[in-house]
């Protein structure tokens, strides 16, 4: 004896067909997660551009780095001759510099020489946004908290330095703590290598923030190479529970060279 | 004087709880009685089962020896079917996901439930101490929790009361119970009114009289209160 | 040009040969994380059977649950014909038994039943150990963060409740939170189904406390069903890094069928 | 009047660094000078070097394109070996790794460092904030915390002080500073006594005077001080 459901059963599918439908209702304002490590082989790139070409402004942007822009997009794979640089690489420096990024939470708001200045550290040194800068462990455990149902934890770093102004301190063991918060999003806009109908995900190399991000936010956004039958990814290999995802989109065989071309 | 009449099988109680899980959601099932709705799920729905120990995507439990896989169990260490898309993870990542608000139904046994929806189900009288297990954290984080109970103890004790009188599992967690004899809603206190459990649907044969007079708390019965169906 | 080590390279390698020699240097009084979840197939079995001949005492247990003990061990497998039961089922019930545990850290501290009772059961109700009863989710994450380097951290589960008594209470966006403190350990006892010499591991099945244990001791020892090569398992397929396990140890080939056999 | 003695190669301030690595031990290394680590170390040692995207047991830097796996990078996206064994996490895993106190050693550029061993490496002067990046983690939590750095800037500025000046990246953190002229280590002050630079090595051809000429914290000599060597 088993149930019948009267509608006949709607089976999870959580794959969407395009970037811009995948991230049609970021609104204005929105608090963005973005994963990836300034690499085009981690960072949600299609993704960007389709946040790029929606048009969504006055965000607030979680990421490692707040990006190079397009002009210098090619940098982050020097080591391969140009020919085989990526052409669809775009980094959230695209947002920054369509100025739609009001402020940065992240580890590297700056570029990290002297002679160069990127669209967001122009801007911060402007005065036209704002930014908080976090180590990159407690942002990445800031992030986890979200995803985990914690509120608010005490890490050891950090006492003794400007992150910890304002926040309260407390000794554990005779050492000094601070408390951090949980940081959620609106959005987690992520990528990864694999995924199956039901959003469970598998990564290639260094899992970065794609990995930390995933349930972080409202709807969890992924990009990914491919997208497998269900039953592929064998239980233990999965490294994201389909749980954490609400959408995924599988990226062009053909890459994009222009972040305007709509994906 | 009528004769009582007959009280729901636990199958079909299971199938009262399994009749409304939407396509897709992703459920906690409790050890006991809670367990009997992963083997009432039709097999081409797609309710994803969550267990504490690390799983999620799990199926019926197996009873043939021969298609056990001992790697795939749940709390009791009762073998289950693997559905394809099952992920396997730790035990804090398992919380992480209850305690993240990532699940959208838990369904619990129950020893006491009250009108403002606390539950406690961890502490058996007699014992020195209670088993607290992943239940604090699947009553109170998951979106819905529901209470699949009998609706009274085997001696004849009432369980929905006004006020829990064993140590709570949970503040304020329950949304529905459904028992042998009904489905009821908890209602949530509110700053202008207390808490209240509304009664939805009645076992066949029964009144809402017939369910007040065994429950220990007031009920509030639904205007368009009706008979159990699946 | 390269460094040559004068002594000549001392390659990495956690293999310990007994179970005996693993755990030889755990003290009386010590805290010990227990991993599993009352299974044959993911209790460290021969670890615990071995703590039981070594006969440290005064322990302080961390585990889900206190055990049942030599007498009722194969109720764990009653699925199975009792010729196929395992017969080297050591639950942490033998150690209560042979009254080696001073106190629990534990979510399920009794039997489920009214008419068991099991080992430390039996002795909480004559007042002989100590209990701590904690909801598995937030003993997961105390172990957590004691791997993790978070002190404490704040969780909306057990405000109103016996386990938030004498605890921190805070409201973090109107909601109760208390307080919860990391759980460290001397020594982790887990369970994994393969390793390299590195330590590294990889498990079958729901991972348990088995993973959430690995590196939240001072020394962490892993009994594994198979030893394989370094390289075998794949980067993205490891569930536990090597650095958070000090020793391990291959389960015999044969089963033992009594804790007193040296292994 | 002497010519000034010449500075360490930085491929052999990263041999000097490597040199006190032990086996088996739990290595980050910074970008720029400290990387060069990766690629002195003898093959068949196995030193794991962790990186903060999320992986450990990585290899030299690989400058031929034909060998190289655009998924094995480190920060700054450069491709690296995979040595057998290399492991992938997340990044919350990552720095789990290194604020639960599991790695050994973390060698760090450094701007300024001083005589309490507090490091400041992240906020060039000019910009309108610092990359903090997981410097303050590294810093404080590894159980010992090398700075590798050239001792005075390219303008000749001095970077061993008595005080930091610059924004703190973590306080009290630094074991050893490895320049291209000496070896110190930090002692910790206690309840009775300042924390110390003590002068350990010095390059060849530098005298100790010569290198506290150029040091802007007081330098204590160490009884056996000796010439750098390999």
């Amino acid at each position: 004896m088993a149930l019948v459901h009267p509608r006949g059963p709607r089976l999870i599918d959580k794959r969407i067909a395009t970037f811009d439908e995948a991230v049609a209702d970021v609104p204005d304002g929105a608090t963005v997660h973005f994963g990836g490590f300034v690499s085009p082989w981690n960072h949600p790139s299609y993704l960007v551009a389709a946040v790029a070409r929606q048009g969504a402004s006055g965000l607030t942007a979680v990421a490692t780095a707040m990006g190079r822009g397009p002009a210098r997009s090619d940098e982050h794979s020097m080591w391969y001759p140009p020919e085989r640089r990526p052409t669809d690489y775009f980094d959230i420096g695209l947002l920054a510099e369509l100025g739609r990024i009001r402020k940065g939470i992240t580890s590297f708001p700056v570029a990290a020489r002297h002679s160069l200045v990127y669209p967001f550290e122009a801007q911060l040194a402007r005065g036209e946004v704002e930014v908080e800068v976090t180590g990159q462990g407690s942002l990445a455990e800031r992030i986890r908290a979200a995803r985990a149902g914690i509120a608010a934890f005490y890490t050891p770093v950090g006492p003794g330095t400007a992150v910890a102004e304002g926040k309260e301190l407390r000794d554990f063991d005779g050492v000094p703590h601070v408390l951090e918060t949980a940081l959620h999003a609106d959005f987690a806009l992520i990528r990864a290598q694999r995924a199956d109908r039901h959003g469970n995900l598998w990564f290639r190399g260094a899992r970065t923030f794609n990995e930390t991000m995933a349930g972080a936010a409202t709807v969890t956004v992924a990009e990914v190479d491919e997208i497998v039958e269900l039953g592929t990814l064998g239980p233990e290999e999965i490294h994201v529970a389909g749980v954490y995802v609400q959408r995924i989109v599988e990226r062009p065989r053909t890459a994009a060279t222009s972040w305007e071309q709509p994906q | 004087m009528t004769a009582t009449p007959e009280r729901l099988h636990p199958t079909v109680m299971a199938m009262v709880v399994a009749r409304d899980f939407e396509d897709g959601q992703v459920v906690n099932l409790g050890v006991g009685l809670p367990l009997e709705c992963a083997n009432v799920l039709p097999p081409d729905r797609e309710i994803l089962l969550h267990s504490e120990l690390g799983m999620l995507g799990y199926g019926p439990v197996i009873t043939d020896p021969e298609l056990i896989d001992p790697f795939v169990t749940i709390v009791g260490t009762l073998p289950v079917t693997a559905q394809p898309g099952i992920v396997f993870m730790s035990h804090d990542e398992s919380f992480a996901m209850i305690r993240g608000g990532h699940l959208d139904v838990a369904v619990l046994g129950g020893l006491q439930v009250d009108r403002d929806g606390n539950l406690a189900n961890t502490q058996l009288e007699g014992k020195p101490a209670g088993n607290l297990g992943g239940a604090p954290d699947l009553a109170y984080c998951a979106k819905r929790t529901v209470v699949l109970m009998f609706h009274t103890t085997t001696s004849g004790e009432l369980k929905i009361l006004e006020a829990c009188t064993l140590p709570l599992t949970a503040p304020r967690c329950v949304d529905r119970i459904v028992t042998d004899v009904a489905v009821m809603d908890v209602v949530a206190a509110s700053d202008d009114r207390p808490g209240e459990i509304v009664l939805r649907e009645v076992a066949p044969g029964w009144t809402p009289e017939a369910v007040q007079a065994i429950t220990g708390a007031r009920l509030t019965v639904a205007d368009d209160v009706r008979e159990i169906a699946l």
